[in-house]
């Protein structure tokens, strides 16, 4: 009987693993539903901002011209693209463990860091770019939304880079004593994978389309 | 051990559990093809409100695969409805009453 | 394969010092960075009550400016610094800087983490007949969030220019020039806000998923349904105050003007910022968040206030259900009243009326509550105890509160009333004969719980005597001022007229704000001493409630064996029972 | 300023709608004193006749109490009552009717760090342009100096002179931060949120010598942006506008009196 090799706190806890008789669901899904729920207030916050001065503007961009024309929408689109990939190569990570195949648990969550590195490089040719032309977030409130929404976005993409890294290496150590806690975590990062997926869905047209 | 595994979850076996990874490439596709389109229907330079509801539209449905779909949704429990309906009220709360009193702002 | 029952697991943990099985942790791991609820507990409600009496020092200092405008501070006047009191007279932006920290110190760093995060963690875990929380080191991660967060607003004050002195909400354009002590404010309140979110994730997961066997969902205490009330608060009011302050940091730090509009003209010269951004957009963003806010610190203390009637009444609470109800309206109608801090930013009648509507609604649920409490005293056997009296004075106290609120909550009164000591002496009301004589409650009620020792009673009954009569000296006076006119935050009130008209009763105020200090003296020094008293009883106060299942201090893992809940919450006197208490726990003839 | 008129309760009312907020005002004060009275009185009964004592012990059993409904149900009625009865009326009666500009005093309110700026049409009837750019010391409301209309425009900072009997509207702006426009003898209180310009009106039922404060914190100054609200009879009005109207044309600048506030700091 191999006792759980996690903290030994977590031991007793009752639910961590298997799903609560009620409900239906281990502790730490719940835990990321909510924790979802606040990321959701707070892409809801800056959404609402951004309507709020986008309405008030006498005109937007401030500069005239259309955002599509400012922000460069073909490399968006690829961009979206990336990160779609990288939500299904997510679940396929996911399914693999649902599967017992360790190896392609490896494979896919590589590729969805990947991708990650991908989107990120993107999003960091699109900022220099707009620094060379000197449009700081400071330039006008159509940068400053910009920037500020996507810049958080991206973070959240790092906030990903670093759960699902400690995933693919340290954490599959777990695998070898407790693989459905393990298939768990994966579900849950994937979870969160997915809404931050979700939120780009709606950055990318109110940002450049609109 | 493995095979165990895969009971937990509601699939039967890996085999079983294989037919049912079917529906996530179908999603995937349908992501790709609703982004393309809402790219393109951008470049048809429709009037403000028009654009907008289109948009959202497409993105809504796009965001209810990757919910229902990648993050199981319509297989989830209860209590997750729950809170994602209770949030779900306070988004729009913290998205539209801003701007509607800031709209009808007496000031001239 | 799969891991033995854990409950099997938790009973094998009953040795009472080492955990269960495994070798002794050390020291720094069982009292610094531990994972134990009950450690994290004690760990917020002292830091909180360190930062409690620091906003309280910072409140006292200001009350001198205002009894005696323009005067020299006789001995603290020299300590500080030429910049911030030169001469031993205080300088006004000192004098904002006093106001705007005792403010975010007493909300954000003294009364939430005492009510959530230290009675909370404490108590709800015991209540539910968990072992702990469900994520451990998520409860670990939000108190060493919250810490940092605390002493980095501290630091504010020896920033270049002094603390945050743009008041407890910061309003931009104000806080968007203001010097580096406002950049310090948002780090620190993102710090905070991120432990408060943690926490909440946390609570929520515990009172839904770990609850002991039998006790459903109408069997809780009224303390649980409180604070698992508040964490939903927590949960979804709190990142839109973060996104808020992201954007503040932007215009400060990166020059963006998501709140500075076009065209400022600051102190002669042409602000060179973009501009087109909304002052009040963050308004609306920081009020997302502070009404709940107001609400997750009267809630908490409402559960210890039902806690502890119930217990000193000898009776079951009145109108259990009607109390659980009230709460959970309460809590959903506190995210759409904000703007009624609006009214006179120009705001239009349409949602004006809506607001004044919601307002009107979200009194009814208090209304309830309160009657539910003094129903219950109604039929009972009520001994005065020292959470007794504390609970006692809340009613009466916590109702001028809420009645206050209604002229502020009618735009027509709130013309006249609006930023005016009214609003002061309304708010309060709530939260310093409110909430602070609730956790006082709660804080001798589980005394004994948390150390073993019960407090000295006579002591607490001269803490409660002299508090009570001092903090109403305080607070009662300043609905003449507002109503007189005399407008909130002013450096010198008697520039104005109606100022000197009530400048007698600063003097009262402050004199009283003094002796509420004195006051708590016996407090600190019964908080400490008393870990020296002999041990008390297991169940000092004859409770029904789970905690008390528990031995006190109760081990790591919490019961000896997994608590089973028979009967509801506050079975007291029950007929034909030779005990006037019948606790939960008890099997069925007890 | 005649100070005894100012004591615990409220200041004089000078103004024609100030009698309702003072009287809804009042009304809610004697419902609010009513309810903690009757609760009180309850309270304490129960304290006294239910406090443990040897014999006594607590009933299980909750009282049927029909009349806490009853209770409930007052409360409801009298909220609702004080909402659509008083506040609402008032308030739309305030913002959706107010007096037209023809028979108004139009005058235009620039707030700044610790001084309250006005700007009158003058004889002319019509303003001065505006702008940001042109704001320096001696112009503090940013008059162009070109336009015609601007120039038997009168600046006066922290003097508010008004007719009495005649319905004033004040459009009230900020150049920097929030101020907040409050009169508390004319019952008038209205943020001035830089970036926006909102409209308040009063009418003064009273002639006298009057203060305006800021209610909204606007920094380290905030405290001494006091102005001196001067309500005039019809003649003293007119006297003043005769005096301080600038001397005609060949004065480009607005002779307005010399700014006592010394430059404002940050």
């Amino acid at each position: 009987m191999s006792v759980h090799a996690v903290h030994p706190a977590d031991a007793a806890i009752p639910h961590t693993v298997e799903p609560h008789p009620v409900t239906g669901i281990p502790n730490p899904k719940f835990g990321i539903w909510l924790f979802l729920a606040s990321e959701v207030m707070l892409f809801g916050a800056l959404f609402s901002s951004y309507v709020l001065i986008r309405t008030q503007a006498p005109h937007w961009p401030p500069e005239g011209g259309l955002s599509s024309e400012i922000l460069n929408v073909p490399l968006a689109t690829l961009n979206t693209a990336v990160l779609i990939t990288s939500s299904i190569t997510m679940v396929l990570a996911w399914a693999s463990c649902k599967m017992g195949r360790i190896d392609r648990f490896r494979l896919w969550m590589g590729c969805t860091i990947g991708l990650a590195f991908v989107f990120l490089i993107i999003k960091y040719f699109e900022y220099t770019d707009k620094f060379h032309h000197g449009h700081f977030p400071a330039f006008n409130n159509f940068y400053a939304v910009y920037f500020t929404l996507t810049g958080l976005h991206g973070l959240h993409v790092i906030g990903g880079i670093i759960v699902n890294t400690f995933l693919l290496t340290i954490g599959t150590r777990l695998w070898k004593t407790d693989p459905e806690q393990f298939t768990n975590r994966v579900e849950n990062a994937g979870l969160y994978w997915h809404f931050v997926d979700l939120v780009w869905i709606f950055l990318f047209p109110s940002l450049y389309l609109l | 051990m493995a095979t165990r595994l895969a009971e937990t979850a509601e699939h039967s076996s890996p085999e079983e559990f294989k037919k049912h990874l079917g529906k996530y490439y179908v999603v995937f596709v349908a992501l790709l093809c609703l982004t393309a389109i809402t790219v393109g229907v951008s470049y048809l330079r429709l009037n403000r409100p028009l654009a907008i509801t289109v948009a959202l539209i497409i993105a809504t449905v796009k965001a209810g695969m990757v919910a229902g779909v990648f993050m199981h949704l319509i297989s989830e429990k209860k209590v997750i409805f729950a809170v994602l309906i209770l949030t779900a009220a306070f988004f729009l709360l913290v998205l539209l009453l801003p701007s509607f009193t800031t709209f009808e702002s007496s000031a001239v | 394969m799969s891991a033995s029952t854990t409950h099997g697991h938790a009973a094998a943990a009953h040795a009472h010092d080492a955990g269960h099985g495994h070798h002794e942790l050390p020291f720094w791991r069982k009292y610094i960075f531990s994972v134990d609820h009950k450690v994290i507990g004690v760990q917020y409600a002292v830091s909180a009550l360190v930062f409690l009496f620091f906003g309280f020092c910072l409140m006292m200092l200001l009350r001198w400016q205002l009894a005696y405008p323009g005067q020299p501070l006789p001995v603290i006047g020299k300590l500080l610094s030429e910049s911030t009191m030169p001469g031993g007279v205080m300088a006004p932006e000192f004098y904002n800087q006093l106001g705007a920290m005792h403010g975010t110190i007493m909300v954000f760093m003294g009364i939430v983490p005492l009510a959530v995060g230290g009675f909370g963690n404490y108590v709800v875990p015991l209540q539910i007949g968990a072992p702990d929380m469900a994520f451990p080191r998520l409860n670990m991660a939000s108190y060493w969030a919250f810490l940092p967060g605390g002493i980095l607003m501290l630091l504010g004050f020896v920033a270049p220019g002094g603390a945050a002195q743009s008041g407890w909400t910061s309003y931009p354009p104000l806080s968007d020039i203001a010097t580096t002590g406002q950049t310090i404010w948002l780090l620190a309140m993102v710090l905070l806000i991120t432990s408060s979110l943690l926490g909440s994730i946390n609570f929520i997961v515990t009172i839904v998923q770990l609850r002991a066997k039998g006790l459903t969902f109408f069997r809780m205490p009224f303390f649980v349904h409180a604070q698992f009330v508040t964490s939903f608060l927590l949960l979804l009011a709190f990142p839109p105050l973060e996104a808020a302050s992201v954007m503040q940091l932007m215009d400060r730090l990166a020059g963006t003007s998501f709140f500075l509009p076009s065209g400022l003209v600051i102190s002669g010269e042409q602000l060179h910022v973009a501009g087109g951004g909304s002052p009040l957009l963050w308004q609306h963003l920081f009020w997302f968040l502070a009404h709940p806010e107001v609400y997750v610190l009267i809630l908490p203390a409402m559960g210890i206030i039902a806690e502890v009637i119930a217990n000193n009444t000898r009776k079951p609470l009145w109108g259990y259900r009607l109390l659980v109800y009230s709460a959970i309206f309460l809590g959903f109608m506190s995210f759409v009243v904000w703007a009624h801090h609006m009214f006179m930013t120009g705001m239009g009648t349409t949602m004006s009326t809506f607001f004044q509507t919601t307002t009107m609604i979200i009194s009814i649920p208090s209304v309830v509550i309160l009657t539910c409490f003094i129903m219950s005293l109604y039929g009972g056997a009520i001994r005065f105890t020292v959470p007794m009296l504390f609970a006692t004075a809340f009613l009466p106290m916590f109702a001028i509160g809420g009645l206050t609120g209604l002229p502020l909550g009618l735009t027509a009164s709130d013309i006249y009333l609006h930023d005016t000591f009214y609003v002061i002496g309304h708010f309060h009301y709530v939260v310093a004969p409110g909430t602070i004589f609730a956790l006082f409650a709660g804080i001798y009620y589980w005394y004994p719980k948390v150390t073993g020792k019960q407090m000295n009673q006579t002591l607490g009954k001269i803490h409660f005597w002299v508090s009570f009569i001092c903090i109403n000296g305080i607070f009662m006076p300043m609905f003449w001022q507002g109503m007189a006119g005399l407008s909130r935050r002013l450096y010198d009130p008697t520039i104005y007229a109606h100022g000197r008209a009530v400048q007698s009763l600063n003097v009262l105020i402050s004199w009283s704000a003094w002796g509420l200090a004195i006051a708590q003296l016996p407090f600190i020094w019964n908080f400490f001493s008393s870990l020296r008293r002999p041990k008390a009883a297991e169940n000092p106060w004859q409770a029904t409630t789970l905690e008390w299942a528990a031995p006190s201090p109760p081990p790591h893992g919490n019961f000896v064996t997994p608590p089973v809940v028979y009967r509801d919450p506050y079975e007291y006197s029950v007929p034909g029972k030779a005990k006037d208490f019948s606790p939960q726990f008890a099997a069925g003839e007890a | 300023m005649d100070e005894t008129k100012y004591g615990f309760w409220f200041p004089p009312d000078v103004s024609v709608h100030g009698r309702q907020i003072d009287s809804l005002i009042n009304i809610v004060h004697w419902f609010m004193l009513l309810l903690f009275v009757g609760w009180g009185a309850f309270f304490v009964y129960c304290l006294i006749k239910y406090r443990a004592r040897p014999g006594h012990t607590a009933s299980y059993l909750p009282p049927k109490a029909q009349f806490t409904k009853v209770i409930e149900v007052g409360v409801i009625v009298i909220e609702v009552l004080l909402l659509f009865g008083f506040s609402t009326p008032v308030w739309f009666r305030y913002k959706n009717h107010p007096p037209t500009e023809k028979d108004a005093l139009v005058v235009k309110l620039v707030a700044e760090q610790f001084a309250w700026n006005f700007q009158y049409a003058g004889k002319d009837g019509k303003f001065g342009k505006t702008a940001e750019a042109n704001i320096s010391a001696d112009n503090p409301v940013g008059l162009d100096a070109e336009d015609p209309d601007g120039k038997d425009d009168i600046i006066t900072v922290n003097q508010f002179h008004v007719p009495v009997n005649k319905p004033v509207i004040v459009q009230i702006s900020s150049k920097d931060v929030i101020h907040s426009f409050n009169i508390p003898v004319l019952r008038v209180k209205q943020d001035a949120v830089p970036g926006a310009r909102i409209p308040i009106w009063f009418q003064a039922t009273q002639a006298g010598h009057f203060e305006l404060g800021c209610a909204q914190l606007c920094g380290l100054g905030h405290y001494r942006m006091r102005a001196d609200v001067l309500i005039d009879t019809p003649e003293d009005y007119a006297k003043w506008l005769a005096e301080s109207a600038p001397p005609p044309a060949e004065q480009p600048t607005s002779a307005a009196p010399e700014n006592p506030q010394s430059a404002p700091q940050k």
